[in-house]
């Protein structure tokens, strides 16, 4: 004999069948302004959901996926649906303004920053050999990519500087391990080349 | 190979930009310069932004020349070297202050390597001069080559975009929450309240009567106001709730919520809401 | 590891199928941050695709997501998707808001309701000993937690208010007999039921 009022707020059901599950995984990751750690995809389900049958789930919504517009990926903060790459020339007709593309100088200072971190300015300059402008590392640090983790205990104090989680995230990785391999330098430069 | 001949004659190769396979290594502005000793002016801009330092610009001539960076013939490369330098300084002297420090790295070692060397410690080995120069170019390189990589990842925002669907918080609706400890506390409340006011008794009564009476009214309203007074009870639920039940059955009608009637002596007995009455004619004849 | 994408803007296909179509309709309107018009949405297209085709197949594509996480609304300024209200309450755990409270004048009229059922709005003024604003009645009842369950048999007939079943649902009482005992509230107002 209940009053007959729109319930606005139903209880989500827990038990319910995987399909059911992975719409709510659907929804929930298609809203996030951020990527969603396993944690907090469980704290979703109040935590009633292991985390293994979590990650069953994420696979397989990842593969009903496969053939379509979106991805849903794995970053190092993670779970987000991110679009394909070859329907970016389409967005890109919405935003005309191009997206930063980097400079030499700010793409080999990331490296060094990447591939050495925790590195002082002074360790970046010794690696390239030129002075590091002040600006190549505030354009580093505005896209939220590199930040100050310390300093050396040397005189002056120099920052340390290191990769945030957004830098792995915003190149799709799950952690620095995922940075494409150093290249091994052959001392001996391009003998394949030379002997053309 | 690695003697003055080879490394100028590599030069001279290069000379051609479509025989040239190092030119793609810096990408596009490099097939353009100038490849003699002259630099003229308006190459210069271009070179400025070619080469990222001393180190990339070494690290050029050394491909360019085709020799193993181990063996650095040190005279001409330092003599090459200094062209370049030279070239920059006249177009920008500040830029040229780290390439100056290099070619005063590089004259030092390549002085270092005319002198005897000087003797060793048996079984230790003696230092080449170029050392430290080959540790810078093959790092600088390499973090040349991770950059290059880093920039081939697909990056957000330039490669692909987030998905962020729209959320309108407003299809939310937050119903506050009560717990029966809330109840307890705005039920001692009131008490307090009646207690100034000492006019209003307050007391406990019986829930079970007070829950009763609705359900009695509820029971009621369900049936169209008229039910015989033995439909309200179900004896499966027990003596004490069919005494509870009674209890509120004669407490709705003390409260004139119902009323009952009997024709006669062991008839029926009807219940039938009080507020009913008034509407007797919509209600089919019982 | 994702492959490079050297080239960024491959001219887009636009001889595509409608499927393919929708997948770009798909893919621009899940990155949107705004609404897209149908004018911009034909910009996506290079204006080659005509707006009563993008009508059609934006009316597909709602169709598509109909059983889904998200709907694809056509709101003033355009087209977007929009996470649907019933994956509301999961994404609210992600960030809890403090839940709103009720009033005290709804709490202690709630009280009365439970614990002196069934009650006019008179008895419960005479023990609160202030009105009784009709909203605060309308929000127990709009909550579905009291309802009419009768009207008492004296001049102006007034409706007697009682407590729902939901509200026992609500509160997780099997009966009222399980609300607080009154006289743990106050043990000096019924010594002898204090003294059991």
């Amino acid at each position: 004999m209940n009053a007959a009022t729109p319930d606005p707020a139903p209880t989500p059901e827990l038990s319910g069948t995987p399909g059911e599950l992975k719409r709510v995984l659907e929804a929930v990751l298609l809203s996030a302004k951020e990527p969603l750690s396993l944690g907090e995809l469980r704290k979703v389900f109040d935590n009633r959901i292991a985390a293994d049958v979590l990650r069953v789930l994420l696979d397989e919504l990842r593969a009903e996926w496969d053939a379509r517009s979106l991805e849903l990926l794995q970053v190092a903060s993670g779970w987000r649906f991110r679009t394909r790459a070859e329907f970016m020339p389409y967005l890109e007709r919405l935003n005309p303004e191009k997206p930063p593309r980097y400079s030499r100088a700010v793409l080999e200072t990331l490296a060094i920053i990447a591939y050495r971190q925790p590195v002082t300015r002074g360790d970046i300059e010794d690696i390239r050999g030129v002075t590091v402008a002040t600006q190549v590392i505030r354009v580093l640090e505005e896209r939220g990519w590199v930040d100050v983790v310390g300093h050396r205990d040397t005189p002056g104090r120099p920052a340390l500087l290191a990769t945030t989680r957004k830098f792995l995230d915003d190149l799709g990785l799950r952690s620095l391990a995922e940075l494409p391999a150093l290249e091994h330098i052959n001392p001996t430069l391009d003998l394949n080349d030379a002997d053309k | 190979m690695s003697d003055t001949a080879t490394i100028e004659a590599e030069a001279e190769q290069s000379l051609d930009p479509a025989a040239s396979p190092l030119a793609r290594i810096y990408g596009e502005p490099l097939a353009q310069l100038p490849h003699d000793l002259y630099i003229p002016p308006d190459a210069m801009a271009v070179m400025l932004d070619a080469f990222e330092g001393p180190l990339d610009l070494l690290l050029y001539l050394i491909r360019k020349a085709n020799v193993n960076v181990l063996d650095i013939p040190m005279a001409p490369l330092t003599e090459q070297y200094l062209v370049y330098v030279e070239a920059m300084r006249s177009q920008n002297l500040e830029l040229a202050a780290d390439y100056l420090v290099m070619a005063a790295m590089l004259i030092e070692i390549k002085s270092r390597m005319l002198l005897p060397r000087p003797k060793v410690v048996a079984g230790s080995e003696a230092e080449d001069p170029r050392a430290e120069l080959v540790r810078r170019l093959i790092e600088y390189e390499q973090m040349k080559l991770a950059a290059h990589g880093l920039n081939e990842l697909p990056q957000a925002e330039r490669d692909f975009d987030w998905v962020e669907a729209w959320v309108e918080k407003t299809l939310l609706r937050r119903l506050p929450e009560v717990n029966v400890l809330d109840l307890q506390n705005a039920w001692s409340a009131i008490l307090r309240q009646a207690r100034l006011h000492t006019r209003h008794l307050v007391q406990r009564e019986e829930l079970s009567v007070r829950e009763h009476m609705g359900l009695i009214l509820r029971h009621l309203r369900g049936a169209g106001g008229f039910v015989e007074f033995a439909d309200l009870f179900d004896p499966a639920q027990g003596a004490p709730v069919l005494v509870v039940h009674f209890l509120a059955l004669l407490e709705l009608a003390r409260e004139h919520l119902l009323e009952m009637t009997q024709v006669e002596a062991f008839a029926p007995i009807y219940l039938r809401l009080a507020d009913e009455r008034s509407d007797s004619r919509s209600r089919p004849d019982a």
